[in-house]
């Protein structure tokens, strides 16, 4: 099987707190992978790794073949990889039609406005929305639309931190849908997910992480299944108090 | 020692958006300089001159007096160049008892800052005089208006002699207008002129805004205006600029590039091999400032310290490319002949009488 | 303890409330849900006097606060986290954590600059209060590193621990769970469990059905910008409006859940 | 007379406009305080003098020339001067800091280049035919600066405005971390603007020279706190309001001169700013406040 | 060269680097609450005009100007408060710089304060020990205020005023205090200019010079009092240092100024003081 993503012994830091410790894990093409781990494990460094965001120490990441480390960030979108970052990172100033287009800098006039309007029809609410300014949406919308801004480059890899952050029920079923639907196609998907349940249950493959290494991996099922995760990380049987 | 030389203060501003008055006064200076101490020094002992940039700011003026005179010994400060340096930084040469003379600002009161501040330009209060004299006689202006650089202390120093002596002579000012050194566009001032009827215009301006006022001027329509400037105008530039629209502009000072003389002659001859380029009123002051200085210390004998220097100064009888020299009790300038007038005909200075 | 009467908020041609109104009881935990953009987030501003309302009043202990200005809110004990975390990026996390503690702070100003007298004092006392605040939600160890450091579900913590640290009366927490995997979120329930068995009254908004449906003594739940259903949590999961506006499917897992 | 004074403040206002459209695309747009811009300007001015003077283009050509070489001059000064405040907080002032210092660099070596005092550009050159119409007085210069001014104000904002690079701007402004993940390098596009904006202040540079026929190393200093005065009052970032506010100013400064006194002249651009400011705390055209309370 | 001599060639300069200090003292007071009060030319203006025309027409003693300068300017500060802290970020800058040079060009024409001339001929009383006392004094203060829950609140409306205020932290009260503080200093660099150099004129309060101040905090680094001092000293020194360079003097200047931004953007120091004191 041919690895979209093949990652080797990935360090990362800031400044002197090593946040990552030598990561390795493997998204082969056009499967569902997901990452789980408690706050502060070094989920989205991985991911901002990735996309180039934060340099790394040392490893190396290699994206079908290609080392990507030390390229510069900006280049990531045009060899198809799209991020839906931690904390949304939408653009305040532009309004939602904008930053869509902004998502689909590379598509032609024409393909972009198919696009978008597949995206108005995946979120309704944003369609709703299409003018006004990205930065008074609410924090939900803004989720959205940064799903939105990612999908509508129809990518080769995904990268979605957190993608159901604040989102209604009813949405992060849409979007569970949408990853579910990635499945059949052959886009690749690295998940990081809190609601960690739904995630493995989806995923083909999941790694754990737990400060800054991967302690457990398997098959996502499986995993979902594993005491040692449903203690630590799903909070038991779904008893809260 | 009998054979070393007299170190001299040269405080100018060399650098930044005025240093097109310092730097050419400073050129004048080491011309002098040079012939001087060609011409064997004063009494056998070289001049030496330590020069500073003010970069037209006052606590670099005050930094570069306390430096020429703290660190480098010199018995006799030359400069600084504008009205608010001089003001800001002679005190403190007065304070050590060192002689300074100030060779191109023009505002009132610089003399009176100390026993020790001498100035050897000739205030605007005598040359402006001799302008609205002759401008009155050969053309019989009735109308004037005043226009000037009213952030300039120069400037606004002009505005208020034109006015005085506007009405001394019979000359009704119509009206007074002002602008800011930092601006290009005159236009509203002139039309109002325009509209005004105003046969005469008394300029307080420097030749780069002035150049421009005359050039909207003629634009405008106001072709028939004649235009008196104060001192700054007396600059080549003003024609090199202007062009055609200089023709009838009206100017006096204490020295032109148009004065027929053979000390003037020689200067001009000699500033032009050195530097590729004739001299302005400043590099003329510039000049006869240092031959002055030079003029005072010869007199001033084997002696020289700098009480010696100031006395000799007080009593100096010079005569220099803008012609005889001296100072008077309250050590302003005191040229005898006083001023010249020139005007602008076919792209040259001519002198009026 | 907190009434919201007839609360409209126009933002152009949106009406993002509507005539809403609610009331919380005192030292209860009230849950405040919706769609996205429902105006959830709204309603907080509003209560908060972060945002004026164009109609409606807003009584806390029943005195009306709509025209308060905002700073003299905290000092009638109302607290608030932000839904896009706000931290104050320069500080370390106690520096946040004692920002927060500021209404309680009544020393002169002179004093405390000097560092004298009861200047001293109150710092010393404000410095101990918000290690035992941290300690509380579990962010002992890292009281003195910049914030920006943290990751983003510390940093969620940190908000809470900001706003509990002037004691309030009334706290307002928008998605307090978000960023936090399910056994966090449940540590954080326990959390706000014993904070309400201290006396202080909540208002939550969350998605996270599971730690609602726990947590809340009632729910309240806007629609766009109006109030769709209001009561008991059992008779709100049940309520066919709800579901459709905003449960979806996952109505079914809640039930099996439940 | 009045209608020579209103044409008089027309030619004034138009020239603002078009010194301060560039402007705005910097301050208003990429968040930097660029005092270099006032450079640019002169540099504008120098360029066309020696292209007119040593190499003899006439005007058509001059223009375009000046236009690429002073925007990929001013592309390779704020490369080295913009670019280490990237992702900085507090920009507007460590901007204006750094770029003072380039400024004060670049007027010297200006001044050692050139000499400090003004120049003038050949009598035959560009538009300089005088146009009478009974009272009213225009030249050539004037004509081109109010053709010119329009075209390029309505050409800028249709850009940034509806064109995906004009948005991408916008966007590597608003958001470096964001505009990276979508694939726009912000440090290319602050490159782009900055040639845009340079080619503009050396458009208005030249002919502003060739209006006043000086041009001088410190020119464009006088243009600095009006354009600082126009962007502000229009409201950061809108260039429509940056135009409103650069015609109001030329054409008020001089009426004022006209009707009033010309003692204040300089004082009314800021007294303007200040009443505007009372009023409308974020300039005529306000910018929709993208933050939520 | 003998001490004395030496002393007496670098006097004015070191006494303008204690000037200079305040006013950077000054302009990061203003900044640490995030206010871009730009205003510090024309509190400077407003400082030694009042104690240059007291001190010269009524022949008051320094320590009586000085005090009732600071006094004017508090006022002057306090009034424009209210219009101008309404506005924010760079609005407030540009305002505040509007101020100054209205005020600059009523002053340039009015001729009892000496028009574009200025005033000359003032007593230099200012003593050195004056100047760095009161240098010293405002460190200190500065130090002592941002290590209290003043300095914290502080800090807190510089980074999200909403967010501080719905902490409870009077948000105006802070700006306002501050800022009529700022303008105090400032009007006290003013009076000990004015006192120090005998001669004062408008252009010493023009836009330029509100830019050559905000340029000492900024350069060396608004994170701590010391960074606003040092680059005080170092910029005012840095003309004189460069003296010997002649006519390439401002070009060094500039590139210097460019190369220390360009590597230490946060100024040259960086680090930050502690608002939370660590007890035992
Ligand atoms: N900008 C930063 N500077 C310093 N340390 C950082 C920075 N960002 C993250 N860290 C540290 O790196 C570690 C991993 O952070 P990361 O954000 O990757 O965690 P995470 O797994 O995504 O957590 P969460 O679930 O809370 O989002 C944390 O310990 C955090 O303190
Ligand atoms: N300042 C504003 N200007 C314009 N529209 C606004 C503004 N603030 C909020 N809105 C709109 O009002 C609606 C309600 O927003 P609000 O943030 O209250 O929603 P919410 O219920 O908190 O949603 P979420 O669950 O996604 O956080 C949204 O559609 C939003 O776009
Ligand atoms: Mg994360
Ligand atoms: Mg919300």
């Amino acid at each position: 099987m041919n690895p979209a993503l093949q990652i080797r012994d990935l360090v990362l830091a800031y400044g002197g707190i090593t946040a990552v410790k030598g990561v390795s894990l493997d998204v082969p093409a056009g499967k569902t992978v997901c990452l789980v781990g408690a706050n502060g494990a070094g989920k989205t460094s991985v991911m901002r790794a990735i996309s180039g965001l934060v340099k790394a120490k040392a490893g190396s990441i290699r994206y079908f073949g290609d080392e990507l480390t030390g390229r510069h960030p900006a280049g990531m979108a045009a060899r198809g990889i799209a991020h839906v970052p931690e904390g949304r990172e939408t653009f305040q100033r532009l309004s939602v039609e904008e930053s869509l287009r902004m998502g689909g800098f590379r598509l032609p006039r024409a393909e972009f406005g198919h696009r978008r309007d597949a995206m108005f029809e995946t979120f309704p609410r944003l369609k709703e929305r299409r003018t006004q300014l990205s930065g008074l949406l609410s924090g939900g919308e803004q989720q959205m639309l940064a799903m939105a801004r990612a999908l509508i480059s129809n990518p080769k890899l995904l990268l979605l931190d957190e993608p159901s952050m604040g989102l209604a029920p009813n949405i992060v079923d849409e979007v569970f849908q949408v990853i579910a639907d990635l499945r059949q196609t052959d886009t690749t998907v690295l998940l990081v997910e809190q609601n960690a349940l739904r995630a493995l249950e989806l995923a083909d493959y999941a790694y754990v992480m737990e400060t800054g290494s991967i302690v457990i991996e398997g098959e996502g099922r499986q995993l979902a299944n594993d005491p040692r995760i449903t203690t630590a990380y799903l909070g038991g049987e779904g008893d809260c108090l | 020692n009998d054979a070393d030389p007299i170190p001299l203060g040269v405080v100018q501003v060399l650098s930044g958006p005025q240093s097109k008055y310092g730097a050419n006064a400073n050129k004048g200076i080491e011309l002098a300089a040079e012939e001087i101490n060609k011409a064997g020094g004063i009494n056998g002992r070289p001049i030496r001159l330590f020069t500073e940039d003010t970069a037209g700011s006052k606590d670099q003026a005050i930094n570069a007096v306390r430096k020429v005179i703290g660190q480098n010994k010199v018995v006799l400060v030359i400069g600084p160049t504008l009205s608010t340096e001089v003001f800001a930084a002679t005190p403190i040469a007065n304070q050590r008892g060192v002689p300074s003379v100030a060779l191109t600002a023009t505002a009132p009161g610089i003399a009176a800052i100390g026993e020790f501040s001498f100035r050897a330009s000739l205030p605007e209060d005598r040359l402006i005089p001799a302008s609205l004299k002759r401008a009155k006689k050969l053309y019989d202006i009735k109308r004037a208006a005043i226009l000037f650089a009213n952030d300039d202390s120069n400037m606004k120093s002009s505005a208020d002699i034109f006015k005085k002596e506007a009405a001394a002579n019979g000359i009704e000012v119509v009206a007074v207008e002002a602008f800011s050194s930092r601006d290009s566009d005159f236009s509203a001032q002139l039309t109002k002129f325009a509209g005004l009827g105003v046969d005469s215009v008394l300029v307080g301006a420097y030749p780069d805004a002035g150049a421009s006022i005359l050039t909207q001027a003629r634009r405008l329509g106001l072709s028939k205006v004649r235009f008196i400037g104060g001192n700054g105008f007396n600059s080549p530039k003003i024609i090199e600029l202007a062009g055609p629209a200089a023709e009838g502009a009206m100017v006096s000072g204490p020295w032109s590039i148009a004065k027929e003389d053979e000390a003037n002659r020689t200067f001009i001859a000699a500033y032009q091999a050195k530097y590729g380029e004739v001299p302005d009123q400043f590099g003329a002051q510039g000049y006869d400032g240092m031959k002055l200085v030079a003029q005072a210390l010869k007199n001033a004998g084997a002696t020289i310290d700098t009480g010696s220097i100031r006395t000799a100064l007080q009593n100096v009888e010079f005569k220099g490319v803008m012609g005889p020299f001296r100072f008077d009790q309250n050590r302003e300038a005191a040229l005898s002949d006083g001023a010249v007038t020139f005007e602008v005909v076919n792209g040259a200075f001519k002198i009026v009488q | 303890m907190l009434e919201v009467k007839n609360i409209s908020v126009r933002f152009g041609g949106l009406m993002a409330l509507n005539d809403a109104s609610f009331q919380v009881g005192r030292g209860t935990v009230h849950a405040l849900i919706g769609p996205n953009g429902a105006g959830k987030t709204t309603m907080f501003n509003v209560i908060s006097g972060v945002q004026r309302p164009d109609a409606g009043r807003i009584l806390v202990g029943g005195a009306d606060i709509t025209k308060l200005p905002l700073h003299r809110r905290a000092s009638c004990g109302m607290a608030r986290t932000f839904q896009n975390i706000r931290l104050f990026s320069g500080m370390n996390v106690i520096e946040n954590v004692m920002c927060g503690m500021h209404p309680t702070l009544f020393a002169n100003p002179v004093l405390s600059i000097l560092g004298i007298g009861k200047g001293r004092a109150e710092e010393r006392r404000c410095h101990g209060r918000c290690l035992e605040i941290l300690a509380l939600v579990g962010l002992a160890d890292v009281a003195y590193s910049p914030v920006t450091a943290l990751s983003y579900g510390h940093q969620r913590r940190v908000e809470i621990a900001r706003a509990l640290a002037s004691d309030p009366a009334l706290l307002l927490l928008d998605e307090p769970a978000a960023g936090m995997n399910p056994s966090e979120t449940r540590d954080l329930a326990r959390l706000l469990v014993t904070l309400r068995q201290g006396g202080l009254t909540l208002v939550v908004v969350e998605h996270d059905l599971h730690f609602v449906m726990k947590l809340s003594d009632k729910i309240t739940v806007l629609n766009f910008g109006r109030v769709l259903a209001d009561g008991a949590p059992l008779a709100v999961r049940n309520d066919p409006r709800v579901i459709d506006a905003y449960l979806g499917s996952s109505a079914a897992s809640m039930k099996e859940s439940a | 007379m009045l209608a020579q004074q209103l044409l008089n403040g027309l030619v004034l206002g138009t020239i603002y406009c078009l010194f301060s459209i560039g402007f705005n695309l910097i301050f208003g747009v990429l968040h930097v305080i660029n005092l270099v811009y006032g450079v640019y300007f002169a540099i504008g001015a120098y360029a066309a003098l020696v292209l007119a003077t040593t190499f003899g283009l006439p005007f058509v050509a001059v223009v375009p020339a000046v236009v690429c070489v002073v925007g990929l001059i001013a592309a390779a000064i704020d490369w080295v001067v913009l670019t280490p405040l990237k992702g900085r907080d507090g920009r507007y002032l460590a901007s204006l800091i750094i770029t003072m210092g380039a400024a004060l660099f670049l007027y010297s070596v200006l001044a050692h280049a050139f000499g400090v005092e003004a120049r003038r550009f050949p009598n035959d050159f560009g538009p300089s035919a005088l146009y009478r119409f009974g009272n009213i007085s225009i030249t050539g210069v004037q004509i081109a600066i109010l053709a010119i001014s329009p075209l390029l104000i309505g050409g800028l904002v249709y850009f940034l405005r509806y064109s995906r690079w004009g948005i991408a701007i916008r966007a590597a402004a608003d958001n470096e971390r964001a505009s990276l993940i979508v694939g726009i390098n912000p440090t290319l596009i602050t490159l782009g603007v900055s040639f845009l904006a340079a080619a503009l202040s050396a458009t208005a540079g030249m002919l502003i020279g060739l209006n006043f026929n000086a041009v001088q190393p410190y020119m464009g200093e006088f243009m600095m706190l009006r354009g600082f005065a126009i962007v502000i009052i229009g409201g950061l970032g809108s260039l429509p309001g940056a135009a409103i506010a650069g015609l109001a100013l030329g054409i008020m400064e001089i009426l004022t001169s006209a009707y009033g006194s010309s003692l204040y002249r300089e004082v009314l651009t800021f007294a303007l700013l200040l009443l505007t400011l009372w009023v409308f705390p974020n300039g005529l055209v306000k910018q929709i406040n993208a933050r939520r309370p | 060269m003998s001490f004395e001599d030496l002393w007496w060639t670098y006097e004015s300069l070191v006494l303008s680097i204690g000037i200079n200090c305040l006013l950077a003292l000054s302009v990061y007071l203003v900044l640490a609450t995030g206010q871009m009060f730009l205003a510090q030319g024309a509190f400077m203006a407003i400082g030694a005009y009042t104690s240059a025309m007291l001190s010269l027409k009524c022949g008051l003693a320094l320590p009586v100007t000085l005090v009732l300068a600071m006094t004017v300017s508090g006022l002057v500060a306090f009034a424009i408060c209210w219009p101008m802290l309404r506005l924010s970020g760079v609005y407030l800058g540009i305002a505040t710089i509007a101020f100054g040079e209205v005020l600059r060009a009523v002053i340039i024409n009015s001729e009892p304060l000496g028009g574009a001339l200025g005033l000359n001929g003032i007593p230099t009383s200012a003593s050195p020990a004056l100047i760095y006392g009161a240098v010293l004094i405002c460190i200190v203060g500065c130090f002592a205020a941002i290590r209290s829950k003043v300095g914290r609140a502080m800090e807190a409306i510089r980074s999200d005023e909403t967010a501080a205020q719905v902490l409870g932290i009077n948000v105006f009260r802070y700006k306002m205090a501050v800022v009529v503080v700022a303008a105090m200093v400032a009007s006290a660099a003013g009076v000990l200019n004015a006192h120090s150099h005998s001669s004062i004129s408008p252009e010493d309060f023009s836009f330029e010079a509100t830019v050559t101040i905000l340029s000492f905090a900024i350069m060396g680094g608004i994170s701590t009092p010391i960074g606003a001092v040092l680059g005080a000293a170092i910029l005012t020194s840095l003309p004189e240092a460069l003296r010997g360079l002649a006519d390439y003097r401002s070009l060094i200047n500039g590139l210097i100024i460019v190369l220390v931004v360009a590597f230490r953007p946060e100024g040259l120091v960086s680090w930050r003081v502690p608002k939370a004191r660590r007890h035992a």
